[in-house]
């Protein structure tokens, strides 16, 4: 039973974003328009992808094609309802990425289109593998345009910037690999036969040993660092702020949400019960992080890395709510990755504006913005409160789901993570009364306007938010069947390998 | 016993002027100490009932080609002056002897032990052993392929020669 | 009829002689203008080496039907039947004409003299075959001599040029130390097992416990052979004479030499001396977790490219020595295979990476300095692209072909579930955390920084340089994406291999 | 009989109850309306209409204002009759769902009607309040939205729709009160105001999870049903965060710092959320969960301690503010501090009477205090004013009977709900919080008659025009006068209290077991405190000429500086968290954690630099290198395998 | 009577004394005689174990090793002659260009 549809979903921009990049510049505007012409397609096919998935647990669509036999390497593709709104995700920002780049990005367009259709393909590959090597194969294909993307169009401290997220990257991405052939062979001396499949690996009982723990690290790391979790957050606000805003807004917006999913995913399911053993560790961190980036955004005097430690911030409340591994957390995890998605991408969008007009995202040198720029204002503000999670807007949905589901294994966890309610306020609304309010302070001669590209990549954005919070079914009507199906196959292991140690 | 004393000679003249050789400032007198240890080895060949190879030796390796060195040397015609300045060899010399000590000693004891337990006295053999026909048997029969491709060897000497000694055009 | 047929083991090694020889006379006899000749027959007759190659290996089929006693006779003291032996003739004598076809460009661009330069490849050539089919010590050792032989006058090939000279000297003295103790290993081997044959050797210690003597035997050998794939702490010739070395040599060096050599020591520990395995093995893992860290500490502090490519190439043997370290008697395994497939990547990847730098460092070798390429991508976008590609498919970066050739070392080495290895595999992977730093900052440089003004007056780029690029580049994308097993033979070619063996039987 | 009465009331609301869910959507409706039609026009330096903008904005409300009515007459006449409308699914998890649902009992029924009638007129008076404003559309748009928050507050039936109209509620509170955001420290307010919130939201979320896993339950009757099965130790956590939540809200101390300043958003404004409804959504959220307080008689009286120090000290405070509207945030707070006495005291009808007239005449106080701001272009200095009785009749006697009202003078609305929350403190034995109430009771006759006599009496001050009130002024102020004077006679004390009686379904029947001698004597009291405080006031005030001295001494100094509060968080938690953001990331992530990084790639770069060292170039080095690794490999295998090679 | 062990040692003494002066010496010249007194080292000891096993393939290596050396030697002279034509000196030690 195979089905083409992934395949083709994940091909489409890998194929024409390389063969648009090998085009000369003379093609630019023809590159250009091609690849917007393919990412709204991927978009439409996504969306035709949401219509078809169940609404159950387990995959769908799968594809399963032998690549390399004598190892038992397998191109094996599917969906579920975690996977689908990833992709939905990453459609959707890719789309809206190359829409609000078409003018944002002057200097060889054309090349930075293909590389993100790449990068698309990279992050869609990712979500939908379920083979180790095929997984690790996209993973790192997503790393190579962002560091072209960072390395060609970035900041003036580009250079060491992307080195620091490269080699950060990498590292973690070469443990995982070492990881994943140390689980390779530990299935080899138990059955004779190589296989990486994750439908299969899961199923392999580990005993539970020091060694199985490193193991368990080794898998989390590359997954780690991505999220990242405190302390392996350094390269974060360097990268947020040095890379084109656009090309934050996808980091930010879609990569971070594969180091979550790749937790979810792969990980906790190999080892759950290392999992349980090292929750605490890993909840202490990621409270750390909540904290931690919470209040340094409070002092930050930059648009970009306030945002960016925001952001941290964020996403170790999503990890908080993956390492405690129960279904309301994770479906609010699941939920709040969107959530951050669009909040926080929305507000890299709208910094990269001020960046363009302004020249500067220096808050001491901007002030009184809704003055002359009320729409901009508007927007600002209405994702800000997206992103502290005021009711009825997306943000709550997940931040709630999370601090229940979190509630539900540790209060004393819960009551931690909840002070993110309060500082989140704090320094968000703290930028905006200096940002926006106040008496206007602008360098001179500069006038901020949304241009109308911007605003069409932008709208979608903030309908979501709203909708999202508002009307939950659409999304959670997939996720809830997944995120039970993951758990109940968690538990059975867990269950399998307490039997198997009871004999031993 | 005669064959000891013989043994002893050669080694010993083999040995010292070995030594003489890497001591030596000039390399012609060191050469020619050189032509002295491959002669005392060439007689332990001869003990060792390696005629062809004695002869060979003293043929090609002491005539030829040490012959050829000499010539390079004096077709150098280095002044002493231009010689690389090498204060107290002697005493260099014996420290990297010592450095290299523990080495040798290990060498030597893996000797010892691999025949610790068997006798190493020589056991009586054929009387053509060693001769060129017998020699020559082996040569042509079990070891024609890697007779032939030692000729590539030397031509590849020669080649190479010609182009890092060539007067170029 | 038949009795020639005995010769065809042989065809190979004998033609790349015959050709060595021929280009030493064309050289005489073919007037000065005309020299570029010499060029385009050295090519003809590289692409004919690699057709008799085939088609030798496909008549050995008849070999195997010639009685017994004749069959001795054809295989006495070297072996090409199997295709461990084709894999890397074909492998050798693509890394050779690469390196032709480089030179042509380079020799031309350096006024220097073809002739001896070409016949010395073919020499080298052949003694690199002789290498890998030996099957004795002795006949092994000739051919290894003959390799380095040829390599060091290719290394000094710029008489006028003093590090050339330089490196020659290095290079040819060390080596010949090195060459000294191998054979005083292969001398101590001798008196042990009373024979230097590899079959002989390998019954031998099947039933014999190795001894001290053999053992001293044994780690001179290793030793010998640890210098000529330029392991730590036997590697400080290779970035001396790396540098030094004509931009194509270098190149020559870090593939085809390096290849030949791992076969060799792939067959020894694999065949003879894979009973000592438990004796060995430590050492090799001592050798490879040194080489690799040392390669990485040493790689990462040069700003001379080329260095650092020496670097990078030790790092590379550190890996493969680990492979080499999990070769075992063990019926299944495929470390062999995970090996050969790993060295096909690197030599691969790195011709490539000389074919450009060939290219890029101009008359007279003047660009050399990492720093030189900055800003390379915005004139050169098709070499910085095949320049970057190596790179990450050095650092492991999928879906390049040096992903899954560290891919399947690993987990061959992980397969044994031996904790030394294991160690070493986690090593190896930490090392090669170490090694994304040099290997993007040269990305870097190319892609990020302002451009250097050299740049600007462009030279055209060959067509042969363009054709090269792009076939490396284009192996090093599809190894990735479709990797195969390189057990026995090259099943890539087995669908045209069969369709030869129609047509010739 | 009671069956037939069961299915008249199932009838009707089958027929008529989305028309609950129609009250709380109408203002969202309007909020949408304004929102897209101030967008539309931004551009346009004038903005919308004013007369578009005024009477869709105040359509909306006024629409949910009779509907609400409609629902409520209903109720009046049908006894037991509770609305309830599941609008729609919210959120459906594996383990819950939680719905759009609105109920309407008699507590939310009440609270609904008078939020949409004070919400109403104040819409009325903003038109005129707001004229010429740039931000008029902007500004209707929030008020509205602000309303749709709070019905959706009040109205939800279950917790988790009550936070999100709460969060709502926070939100326009915060954009109102920065409404005019040019001005920093207008700005400033709005994110001090929300974070404060925040503060008590915290606590709120926290409640509503553990009562989650505590019960299975977001609804009120969920909850209810099962709350019997939960430890004290369970039940007390839930009502002490429960209660931070209402802290936060209802501004009591110690977070009450930010509704003083959140007056610097338009008045009617802080008439209608910082008076009438929001502030105290904490004592509904108290009220509403009074089944959990009643079986927490520690938190409890933590609230009862709680709402009288408030009570108390803010009522201080607002003995020394000059601004009218500081004084009205004060004594704000200091009325919201008797309505938690009330809910803590067990008092709940009580607590909702005092919100219920509170609303009215502090919406009247607010909006009387506007209209003189109004006036006087934007003077809010009571020392600039003086002598406004003539030249602002109308206001002058909205003004005069809500001070009365405040002041627990009877007949009026805060005499009555005031005292029944004395009493209840008195008939809980909680003598000493009677004192403190009864002694707040007589410094807000004495602040609200010094603003009265500062404001009306004397001579004019000021050097700006006074304009008089236009009509669209004058109409609310009058209604809410009304509502101030007359809304104390739903409580009368003893057996006529109706409004105990109605909301005795919702919160529980309380009944003072006080004999009448003692109520009679207690009111005499609580009457001759206000009166004294009155006469104290206008001995001082009713001539009062500049200059004005300020009080000095310690105890003045303490009232300036509001107990130092502000200062206190000020210096000791905001800035030190600001300091700790500034620079401690510097430390950590800089210094310690790509320190140590850098550190590594410097340990990493001096090692190959020491190893470049040793590759110096000569040969002969080289050549020592490789002879003595030959022989370290040969020690190490020797060693390993054949020590005995070492023996001699 | 001496035996194959006195022959190894006198060939193991040989061997290190060559490689001595290989390290020791900054002499060029010198240098590749000690090479050569190396490789005659080993021949003694094939030659040896020849002897001691009774079989004639170490004499036949001997031979080779001859070869081998001879045409090591021819390298190293031209190499000698390259050298001290381009840079006038037989020290080793002059030769450190490229190092790092």
């Amino acid at each position: 039973m195979n089905s083409y549809l992934l395949s083709l979903l994940i091909f489409l921009p890998l194929l024409t974003g390389a063969v648009l990049l090998t085009l000369p510049r003379r093609f630019t505007a023809f590159a250009k328009g091609a690849a917007l012409v393919i990412a709204s397609l991927e978009f439409l096919l996504s969306l035709w992808l949401w219509v078809q998935v169940q609404p159950q647990g387990g995959y769908q669509l799968v594809q399963k094609l032998s690549w390399i036999p004598f190892m038992n390497i397998n191109y094996h593709v599917g969906i579920d309802g975690i996977s689908l709104f990833l992709v939905l995700l990453t459609t959707l920002f890719t789309l809206l990425a190359l829409v609000y780049a078409w003018h944002q990005i002057e200097n060889n367009g054309g090349r930075f289109f293909s590389l993100v259709l790449l990068l698309e393909a990279g992050m869609l590959g990712t979500v939908l593998a379920l083979d180790l090597v095929v997984f690790y194969l996209f993973w790192e294909l997503m790393l190579i345009p962002m560091f072209f993307m960072i390395g060609i169009w970035g900041g003036a401290r580009r250079i060491p910037t992307v080195t620091k997220f490269v080699i950060y990257t990498m590292s973690g991405s070469l443990v995982l690999l070492i990881s994943i052939l140390f689980l390779g062979s530990a299935y080899h001396s138990q059955t004779g036969n190589w296989s990486f499949d994750l439908t299969i690996l899961t199923q392999l009982q580990l005993p539970v040993s020091p060694l199985v723990d490193l193991l368990f690290f080794g898998f989390a790391l590359a997954f780690l660092i991505k999220l990242p979790l405190f302390p392996l957050h350094t390269w974060l606000p360097d990268t947020y702020t040095e890379a084109p805003p656009v090309v934050t807004f996808l980091l930010a917006g879609v990569m971070a949400k594969m180091g979550v999913y790749g937790l979810i995913r792969i990980t906790i399911p190999l080892f759950p019960g290392a999992m349980e053993r090292w929750s605490i560790l890993l909840s202490t961190l990621a409270i750390i992080g909540i904290v931690y980036g919470a209040i340094v955004a409070l002092g930050q005097i930059e648009l970009k890395r306030l945002i960016a430690y925001s952001s941290l911030s964020h996403m170790s409340l999503i990890a908080l709510g993956v390492f405690n591994w129960n279904p309301t957390s994770l479906e609010g995890v699941v939920y709040h990755m969107l959530n951050h998605a669009v909040a926080t991408g929305a507000l890299f969008l709208l910094i990269g504006i001020v960046e363009k007009k302004y020249g500067t995202t220096q808050i001491k040198e901007l002030g009184g913005v809704a003055k002359q720029a009320p729409v901009f204002a508007a927007l600002f503000l209405l994702m800000s409160f997206a992103s502290i999670g005021v009711p009825g807007l997306n943000g709550f949905v997940g931040e709630f789901l999370i601090l229940l589901g979190v509630a539900s294994s540790s209060a004393s966890l819960a009551i931690l993570a909840a002070l993110t309610l309060i500082l989140s306020a704090a320094y968000m609304l703290w930028l905006t009364q200096r940002f926006l309010f106040g008496a206007l302070n602008v360098p001179a001669g500069r006038l901020l306007s949304i241009e109308r590209l911007q605003m069409a990549s932008l709208i979608p954005l903030c309908l979501l938010a709203i909708l999202m919070g508002l009307y939950t079914r659409p999304f959670m009507q997939y996720i809830g069947p997944a995120v039970q199906d993951v758990i109940s196959r968690n538990q059975t292991q867990l269950q399998a390998q307490a039997e198997g140690d009871h004999h031993g | 016993m005669e064959t000891s004393i013989y043994f002893f000679i050669l080694a010993t003249l083999a040995v010292v002027s070995g030594l003489i050789t890497i001591t030596r400032s000039h390399p012609l007198s060191a050469t020619l100490s050189l032509v002295v240890t491959l002669i005392a080895v060439a007689g332990l060949y001869a003990l060792l009932s390696a005629d062809f190879l004695f002869v060979i030796q003293i043929l090609v390796y002491a005539g030829a080609i040490l012959a050829l060195m000499v010539f390079v040397i004096m077709l150098l015609n280095v002044s002493p002056q231009e010689m690389p300045p090498e204060p107290g060899i002697k005493t260099r010399v014996a420290l990297t002897l010592l450095f290299l000590s523990p080495f040798f000693f290990l060498v030597e004891r893996a000797i010892m032990l691999q025949y610790r337990s068997q006798s190493t006295d020589f056991l009586p053999i054929s009387t053509d052993f060693g001769t060129i026909q017998a020699v020559g048997q082996l040569l042509y029969r079990d070891y024609y392929f890697s007779f032939e491709i030692i000729s590539v060897l030397l031509l590849v000497a020669l080649v190479g020669v010609v182009a890092l000694a060539k007067r170029r055009a | 009829m038949d009795k020639l047929m005995l010769f065809i083991p042989y065809l190979p090694l004998a033609l790349a002689i015959l050709f060595g020889i021929s280009q030493l006379l064309m050289q005489v006899f073919i007037p000065a203008q005309n020299r570029r000749w010499l060029t385009y027959i050295a090519l003809l007759e590289m692409s004919a080496l690699s057709l008799v190659t085939i088609l030798a290996y496909l008549s050995r089929a008849q070999i195997k039907d010639m009685p017994p006693g004749m069959q001795n006779v054809a295989l006495a003291n070297y072996q090409f039947l199997d295709g461990f032996a084709l894999f890397f003739y074909l492998l050798l004598i693509a890394a050779s004409f690469v390196t032709l076809l480089i030179s042509a460009h380079y020799l031309e661009r350096e006024n220097m003299p073809r002739g001896e330069y070409y016949s010395l490849i073919f020499f080298a050539l052949a003694g690199m075959m002789v290498l890998v089919s030996a099957q004795h010590l002795m006949t092994l050792f000739i051919g290894l001599e003959i390799m380095s032989m040829s390599t060091y006058i290719l290394v000094g090939y710029q008489r006028e040029n003093p590090r050339s000279n330089e490196a020659a000297f290095k290079y040819f003295m060390l080596g010949s130390l090195a060459s000294a103790l191998l054979l005083y290993g292969i001398a101590l081997t001798y008196g042990v097992v009373g024979s230097l044959d590899m079959s002989a050797i390998q019954s031998f210690y099947q039933t014999h416990p190795i001894g001290p003597l053999g053992s001293m035997g044994l780690i001179l050998i290793l030793a010998g052979l640890g210098f000529k794939v330029g392991a730590v702490p036997f590697h400080t010739w290779t970035p001396d004479a790396y540098q030094g070395a004509p931009m194509p040599i270098t190149g020559f060096m870090a593939t085809a030499v390096k290849a030949a050599v791992f076969a060799l020591l792939i067959k020894l520990l694999g065949e003879p001396f894979v009973i000592l395995r438990a004796y060995w093995v430590e050492l090799i893992v001592l050798l490879s977790a040194l080489t690799m860290i040392t390669g990485n500490l040493l790689a990462l502090v040069q700003t001379n490219i080329k260095r650092m490519l020496a670097y990078s190439s030790i790092v590379h043997t550190g890996y493969l020595l680990m492979g080499v370290s999990a070769l075992s008697i063990q019926p299944d395994s495929q470390i062999r295979s995970a090996l050969l497939y790993y060295l096909f990547i690197y030599v691969i990847s790195t011709l490539g990476v000389f074919v450009a730098l060939t290219h890029l460092s101009g008359r007279g070798e003047k660009i050399q300095e990492i720093e030189d390429f900055s800003g390379l991508a915005t004139d050169y976008p098709f070499t910085a692209a095949a320049l970057a590609l190596f790179m990450f498919s050095f650092i492991g970066v999928p879906p390049l072909g040096g992903f899954f050739a560290k891919y399947f070392l690993f987990s061959e080495v992980l397969r044994l579930q031996d904790p030394l290895l294991q160690g070493l595999a986690i090593f190896a992977i930490l090392n090669s955390i170490l090694s994304i730093a040099y290997y993007l900052r040269l990305v870097v440089t190319i892609y990020f920084k302002p451009v250097n003004a050299i740049w600007k007056q462009a030279e055209s780029r060959p067509v042969s340089i363009s054709f090269l690029l792009l076939v490396t580049g284009l192996i090093t994308i599809w190894t990735g994406f479709a990797p195969f097993n390189l057990l026995g033979i090259i099943p890539g070619l087995t669908p045209l291999i069969n369709w030869l063996q129609a047509i010739v039987v | 009989m009671h069956t037939e009465h069961a299915t008249t009331t199932l009838a009707i609301s089958l027929q008529s109850n989305w028309l609950l869910s129609m009250v709380v959507l109408l203002p969202f409706l309007g909020a949408l309306l304004l929102g897209l039609l101030t967008l539309s026009q931004v551009k346009n330096e004038q903005g919308p209409s004013e007369k578009l903008v005024g009477l869709l904005g105040t359509a909306f409300p006024a629409l949910a204002a009779i509907l609400a009515l409609f629902l409520f007459a209903q109720q009046l006449s049908q006894g037991e009759l509770v609305w309830h409308h599941t609008l729609a699914s919210w959120l459906e998890t594996s383990r819950f769902s939680i719905d759009f649902a609105f109920m309407m009992d008699h507590l939310s029924g009440l609270m609904a009607v008078m939020i949409t009638f004070i919400g109403t007129l104040i819409h009325i008076f903003s038109i005129a309040y707001m004229h010429g404003d740039r931000g008029f559309a902007r500004y209707f748009t929030y008020l509205n939205l602000f309303l749709g928050s709070m019905l959706l507050l009040i109205l939800s039936d279950n917790l988790v729709g009550l936070f999100m109209g709460w969060e709502g509620v926070g939100v326009c509170s915060f954009l109102l009160i920065g409404f005019w955001f040019d001005d920093p420290a207008k700005a400033g307010a709005g994110t001090k105001a929300f974070v404060v919130n925040r503060i008590g939201d915290f606590g709120f979320i926290l409640g509503i999870i553990f009562l989650f896993w505590n019960t299975q339950h977001f609804d009120y009757t969920g909850i209810q049903s099962a709350i019997q099965n939960l430890s004290p130790t369970q039940i007390n956590t839930i009502a002490f965060l429960l209660l931070v939540g209402a802290l936060g809200k209802s501004a009591q101390i110690p977070l009450h710092v930010w509704l003083p300043d959140a007056m610097a958003g338009p008045t009617p404004v802080s008439a209608l959320i910082h008076a009438a409804t929001m502030v105290t959504a904490g004592v509904y959220l108290i009220a509403r969960m009074h089944f959990l307080y009643e079986l927490s008689p520690s938190v409890s009286m933590l609230i009862v301690l709680i709402g009288s120090l408030t009570a108390f000290v803010a009522a201080t405070i607002a003995l020394v503010q000059t601004d009218i509207k500081k004084v009205l945030a004060y004594s704000t707070v200091s009325q919201l501090g008797y309505m938690f006495m009330g809910v803590g005291a067990g008092a709940y009808a009580a607590g909702i009477f005092h919100v219920f007239t509170h609303a009215f005449f502090k919406a009247a106080l607010f909006l009387g205090a506007g209209a003189v701001i109004h006036c006087l272009h934007h003077e809010q200095s009571l020392l600039k004013m003086g002598g406004l009785r003539k030249k602002m009749p109308v206001t002058h006697a909205v003004m005069l009977i809500s001070c009365l009202a405040i002041a627990g003078i009877p007949p009026l609305a805060g005499f009555f709900s005031k005292d029944e929350i004395l009493l209840a403190l008195w008939d809980k034995g909680l003598f000493v919080f009677w004192t403190l109430g009864l002694l707040t009771a007589g410094l807000t006759a004495f602040y609200m008659f010094r603003l009265y006599y500062l404001t009306f009496a004397g001579d004019y001050r000021g050097e700006s025009e006074v304009s008089t009130e236009p009509f669209l002024m004058k109409l609310p102020l009058g209604l809410l006068a009304i509502g101030a004077a007359l809304a104390g006679l739903l409580g009368l004390p003893g057996s006529y209290n109706w409004i105990s009686g109605w909301l005795a379904p919702a919160v529980g029947a309380h009944h003072p077991t006080a004999s009448p001698t003692v109520m009679g004597g207690l009111m005499l009291i609580s009457v001759a405190f206000a009166g004294v405080g009155i006469g104290i006031a206008r001995s001082r005030y009713k001539n009062f000429a500049l200059p004005y001295t300020a009080p000095t001494g310690p105890l003045a100094n303490m009232l300036q500086n509001k107990y130092g509060f502000d200062l206190l968080y000020e210096n000791v938690i905001v800035e030190p968290l600001r300091k700790l953001g500034r620079f401690g990331w510097t430390i950590a992530d800089r210094l310690l954690i790509d320190g140590a990084i850098t550190a590594g790639t410097w340990v990493y770069r001096v090692l190959g630099l020491s190893l470049k060292q040793l590759q110096f170039g000569n040969l002969r080095a080289y050549a020592h290198y490789l002879i003595f690794g030959v022989f370290m490999l040969a020690y190490l295998y020797f060693m390993r395998h054949m020590p005995e090679v070492f023996r001699l | 009577m001496p035996g194959l062990i006195h022959y190894l040692t006198v060939s193991a003494l040989l061997f290190f004394i060559g490689m001595a002066g290989f390290i020791a010496r900054k002499n060029i010249f010198i240098m590749f005689l000690s090479v050569e007194l190396m490789l005659n080292a080993i021949n003694l000891s094939f030659i040896a174990f020849s002897r001691h096993l009774n079989q004639l393939d170490g004499h036949i290596f001997v031979f080779f090793v001859i070869a081998i050396a001879a045409s090591e030697a021819a390298i190293s002279l031209a190499l000698v002659i390259l050298l001290y034509k381009n840079r006038q000196t037989l020290n080793v030690d002059d030769f450190n260009e490229m190092k790092g």
